[in-house]
């Protein structure tokens, strides 16, 4: 009802503070989330407000903190775990990829875990190397994960909540350059869940498949390919895991061609199942392979360099421009 | 010295109540257990002996796939569950299978893993036992917050998290310890230090004098015992997990056991180890020493060993009828349990595996 | 020049031992690698033949395996360290992403790391649960790693030994199931190097493109599909990153269709790539979508559910079936 | 206690031999460093002053993108290079510039980290300096290596690895400390205690009586110093360096001091802690006590400070003069450092950036 113009960061913690209200099991806590209000101040407020029990600072050890969270969530609460940054998370990606992926299969559903791991990632801020990397391939493709991109700021609030309520563990990937991305925003409308895909613009040319960091720059490409003529559909998949193949199978016949747009590296990544996933399911609908822009299959850049591995809109242009249009 | 170092540092010998003869000693820390609680704990020795042989003899008939034996180290696995309250939790390692039974789990269900029908088989809050674990050390930092959590909600629950000798190398096993003790978490680790992670012995796993030496760089008092004398064990775990519940924090308790057999059915300890290495610690056995100090005592009359027999016997039974069927596994649970509500591309999967068997029996 | 007939656990070995020869740089630890020969004895004898300074056990640690092998090799050593099985590689992760993949990069050539990770992986052998992961998509999706799978028994040796002599970090992925495997080789003939896919065998009709543990079964299926008249042409990949994208893709051109056969849970995965990238340049010779066929998206099943995960020849024969033939 | 105890375990106190007021105290371990050296020293500690005092500098005029100071913690910066040989290694994390400096790398090749413009700057085999570090604990294992290689090559090198109080709770701290333990590896394991990680405090990191009676867990000898009195330092890490290299093994050494400034420049220190909590330690500044202890002492003349202010005034000048102008960075350098030989895939990307960037032009 009420609008109110916020930053992505502050609807995430409003999030987190609207959770912790609704459900005294949410617990939030993480390296520097207590006092500091975390480095991005997400959890800003929070221990002040909830108390020590319920938002605190860890020991500086991520295996620790996924693990921590999983025993939490063994015995009746919602932990809500913070990766200072997506690279810290390495540290604990066994905890990640053969506890909080597996339990709930492993007791055949006996053992739950309702748990979230933010994940503050990608580019696009300056930061130095570790800083900016763009670890949701690693998660998507390892089974037992719920992975989720909000791209809005409306989003932000909306997933961030439905992946606290969600009954098993969820990657919760927060593009850190759309932090301070400010929106109008009512928090009280009601946004598509987990696993739904949204048509951000439509257009019958061809369709920009995007998430995270890349919607925006993607929106914009599609403005500017408007003003030359060309209407672009874009879909932001929102949740990577699951995957909403029919809101994106649809755009992609109706359009007959797509271009995938993401910053991680391409090979072996999200990017490139969702070119084989849409191409095997939507074949004789395609005028022209699907193209993808991605980053290089590089180290993320230094700050100086970063502009070469981010998608621009040059780039996504000329991958549009790419699609065979003589052919049609 | 400070008190603080007292505090924290280990006995400097294994407390021991009951050397390998029998004989009991008395120790300046430790009182000795109730004479029926010992009793108890011979019938439990017997019984856990008689899962480890069943089980091995089991891997041999092609029953179970392999088996991982804690014997020789029964007095460890009893004792773990012998201290804990129903409400306690248990979290076990892939070699605990005496501790879970003892706990209360039905055999057949501990077995599963190790049987190859399915992960875990046991409902884990049935008898609060977590799942056996495998990547070592891992199962550590959960159990800290599975007590941290029960802190939280105000109930007095202690968890006993146990590991073996190798995985204390592991960095889980630091993060947990100090996890732990920052949170004041009412852990008790449990490591059962058996000279071995797989070929490697202790030596070369750690140059530290004890491995309840660690306890101290967490601000976790340490204490060592000995792993074959089921008294020392009952008391020094006793005393550890009375503490934790007290609020005083996570504790340390080193065991110096001995795997007695080779790591797995699989292993071929011959390689690595002489006979001789072995054969002192035969004469080490946990249960022949409680038998002999009971005997002695006049606690252990024909009846008692003969009902630990009966029931060793019994559940030996148990194993040998209940993996006796081949188990029926069902190709649906692959996509049943994944998720609360399996994924469009899960039940995509799934049909896809249904439509193939109904092919195949067609 | 002599054959002998040898299995690729044989093969391996000798291939450790003959680099160890070679090299006294070569260092091959990790858990259980000493005395026993590690728990597939790949690393049999080792000790007894080098010394404890050249093949020895380390405390049980992945992440202190992985990272002192990046000190050693920094200060002139060829490390080879063995995971003990890929899964048990997790808690390495953080060392292999954030430095044995990066450090050259970092440094710009100053610092490089020629250490070999052995990874013993994949299922069909019965294996509890853990012990059966296929963890290569993480590796490959990891700019900085070179990503190997052998799948013949001269592969294992000639892979093996170009893993070691290769000036950058290589990922070896060992097909667990295929260390029984005997063949009559010439451990002394010359083999394609790292980088190299090789055509298995040769056919018309479709391409199955396979790499590791799943070769022999797509050249089962080939054999099949020959009985019943339908000729396959197989590629094995051998390299997974650098990847060969002139072999494929002329095969797939070649016939026109193809499906790609891998052990792994497909979504985001190595399988992904191949579909991804191959439709991309070879679209317009395409007949039909490329299939997959791959593992489920499920944790590695129990010993007595395996055989549905695993790719099988019925299955590889139902997607070539799939390939749309009554358009052609 | 045993006489195992007493070696491993850190003195009662932190070894301090130069108090705040610059008063020198007899240690009953600890001799005095020779005036000489606490005199080069001062003159180190003048200029990694002003190296912090300058790079923050530069951060507010936005010629560095982010610098971590080190100001308060210079001893221990200086220290730790002072007792090195040429042919030891020195292993940084991010906060160690002044060391990396001290040690003979090039103050803008040091800076390039956090100038953005690449990753590493320096040739780490230039003077023996591993690349800086970002993810925490992790260099420390790699110190390991580089030692155990030089022992397999017969050399007497030995690796002084860094690494801050947060940073011991990492996994690969206690990884890398066992390993360097088993393998008795020439590594002294130095942890600057600045008592915060980010806004963390010591006590929610950890609740051992000290981060050095970690060492016995390990069986590593474990050491505490003031962190600000240069002469101790140099006393208590110079013992270790002779130690390590004679083959005695690791060592592990905790200094004592307070990160005085913010985390960084982009850190609001003001949210987590009161101004009054810095100002005694700038009273305990390092700088000043050597100052006013060389001064009483006689050693101190007007050009020796002289030609300390000097040097540190040259090297600001080389800092802002080396930061001035907009760094060359080549977009080809993206592709051309990953693997000695670029693979078919990153070549395709670096010519499709190149004709990219053709176009750009054109
Ligand atoms: C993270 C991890 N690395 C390696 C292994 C393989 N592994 C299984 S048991 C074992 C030895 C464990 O030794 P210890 O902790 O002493 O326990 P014990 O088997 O002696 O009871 C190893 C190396 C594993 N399970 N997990
Ligand atoms: C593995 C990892 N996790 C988190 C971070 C983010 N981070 C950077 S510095 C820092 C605090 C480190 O504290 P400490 O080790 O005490 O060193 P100090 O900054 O005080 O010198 C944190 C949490 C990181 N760099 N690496
Ligand atoms: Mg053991
Ligand atoms: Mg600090």
């Amino acid at each position: 009802m009420t609008h109110v113009k916020i930053t992505m960061a502050q609807a995430l913690n409003q999030a987190l503070r609207d959770a912790m209200k609704a459900d005294d099991t949410v617990l939030v806590f993480g390296e520097d989330v207590g006092a500091l209000g975390g480095v991005f101040r997400i959890t800003d407020g929070l221990t002040a407000e909830f108390g020590e029990d319920r938002c605190f600072d860890t020991p500086l050890a991520e295996s620790g903190i996924v693990g921590m969270a999983v025993g939490l969530a063994m015995n009746g609460m919602r932990p809500v775990v913070e990766m200072q940054f997506d690279a810290f998370g390495y540290p604990a990606f066994e905890q990640i990829v053969s506890h909080v992926a597996k339990m709930r299969n492993r007791t055949r559903g006996k053992i739950t875990l309702p748990m979230v791991i933010r994940m503050p990632y990608a580019g696009g801020i300056g930061g130095v190397e570790h800083h900016c990397d763009s670890s949701e391939s690693y998660y998507a493709h390892t089974p037992g994960l719920t992975v989720v991109a909000p791209a809005t700021v409306a989003d932000a609030y909306t997933l961030l909540r439905k992946a606290i309520e969600f009954p098993d563990p969820v990657v919760f990937m927060e593009p850190k350059k759309l932090y301070w991305a400010k929106e109008e925003v009512d928090l009280t409308e009601s946004q598509p869940g987990i696993g739904t895909a949204v048509v951000r613009r439509d257009g019958a040319d061809a369709t920009l498949i995007a998430y995270g960091p890349t919607v925006p720059v993607a929106l914009e490409a599609a403005e500017v390919a408007a003003a030359e003529g060309r209407q672009l559909t874009v879909v932001d998949l929102r949740s990577i895991v699951p995957f909403d193949d029919v809101t994106v199978c649809a755009a992609v016949r109706r359009t007959g061609r797509a271009v995938v747009v993401a910053e991680a590296s391409g090979f072996a990544s999200v990017s490139s199942e969702i070119v084989a996933r849409v191409t095997e399911r939507c074949f004789h609908s395609l005028a022209a392979p699907i193209r993808r822009v991605t980053g290089f299959d590089i180290p993320y850049p230094p700050p100086k360099l970063e502009k070469h591995q981010l998608p621009g809109v040059d780039r996504i242009l000329d991958a549009v421009d790419d699609l065979q249009w003589e052919d049609s | 010295m400070t008190t603080v170092e007292e505090r924290l540092l280990p006995s400097a010998e294994p407390v021991r109540l009951i050397d390998q003869d029998g004989v009991f000693h008395d120790h300046p820390s430790y009182l000795k257990p109730a004479s029926d609680l010992l009793v108890d704990g011979y019938a439990q020795l017997v019984k856990g002996r008689r899962i480890n042989d069943q089980a091995s003899a089991l891997v041999r008939q092609g029953r179970l796939a392999v088996y991982p034996s804690s014997h020789g180290q029964e007095a460890c696995q009893i004792a773990a569950t012998m201290v804990l309250r129903d409400g306690d939790w248990l979290f076990p390692t892939y070699r605990d299978i005496v501790s879970i039974v003892s706990r209360g789990v039905d055999p057949i269900e501990a077995l599963t893993l190790l049987r190859g029908d399915w992960h875990c088989g046991y409902d884990p809050y049935e008898r609060n036992v977590a799942p056996q674990t495998t990547p070592l050390a891992t199962q550590l930092i959960h159990a800290v917050g599975v007590a941290h959590a029960a802190r939280l909600k105000g109930e007095d629950t202690v968890v006993v998290a146990m590991c073996g000798d190798g995985a204390t190398s592991e960095g889980d096993f630091h993060e947990a310890l100090n996890f732990a003790a920052v949170f004041k978490a009412p852990v008790v680790f449990f490591i059962q230090n058996n000279e071995y992670a797989i070929s490697v012995p202790l030596a070369k796993q750690s140059v530290a004098p004890s491995l309840a030496h660690k306890g101290i760089g967490y601000g976790v008092p340490g204490e060592q015992a000995d792993g074959n004398d089921l008294a020392g064990l009952l008391a020094v775990l006793g005393q550890a997990v009375e503490k934790a519940r007290a609020g005083e924090g996570p504790q340390l308790v080193e065991a110096h056991t001995y795997r007695v057999q080779a790591h797995t059915n699989a292993d071929d300890a011959g390689r690595y180890r002489h006979e001789d290495e072995v054969t002192p610690w035969l004469d080490r056995d946990p249960i022949k020493r409680l038998e002999a100090y009971l005997t002695q005592e006049g606690l252990l009359d024909d009846a008692v060993k003969q009902r630990a027999e009966e029931d060793a016997a019994q559940v030996a039974t148990a194993l040998r009828d209940g993996l006796m069927p081949e188990p029926v596994v069902d190709p649906a649970d692959l996509f049943e349990h994944l998720y609360t509500e399996p994924t469009p591309q899960l039940k995509e999967q799934a049909a896809f595996l249904r439509d193939e068997l109904a092919r195949e029996e067609a």
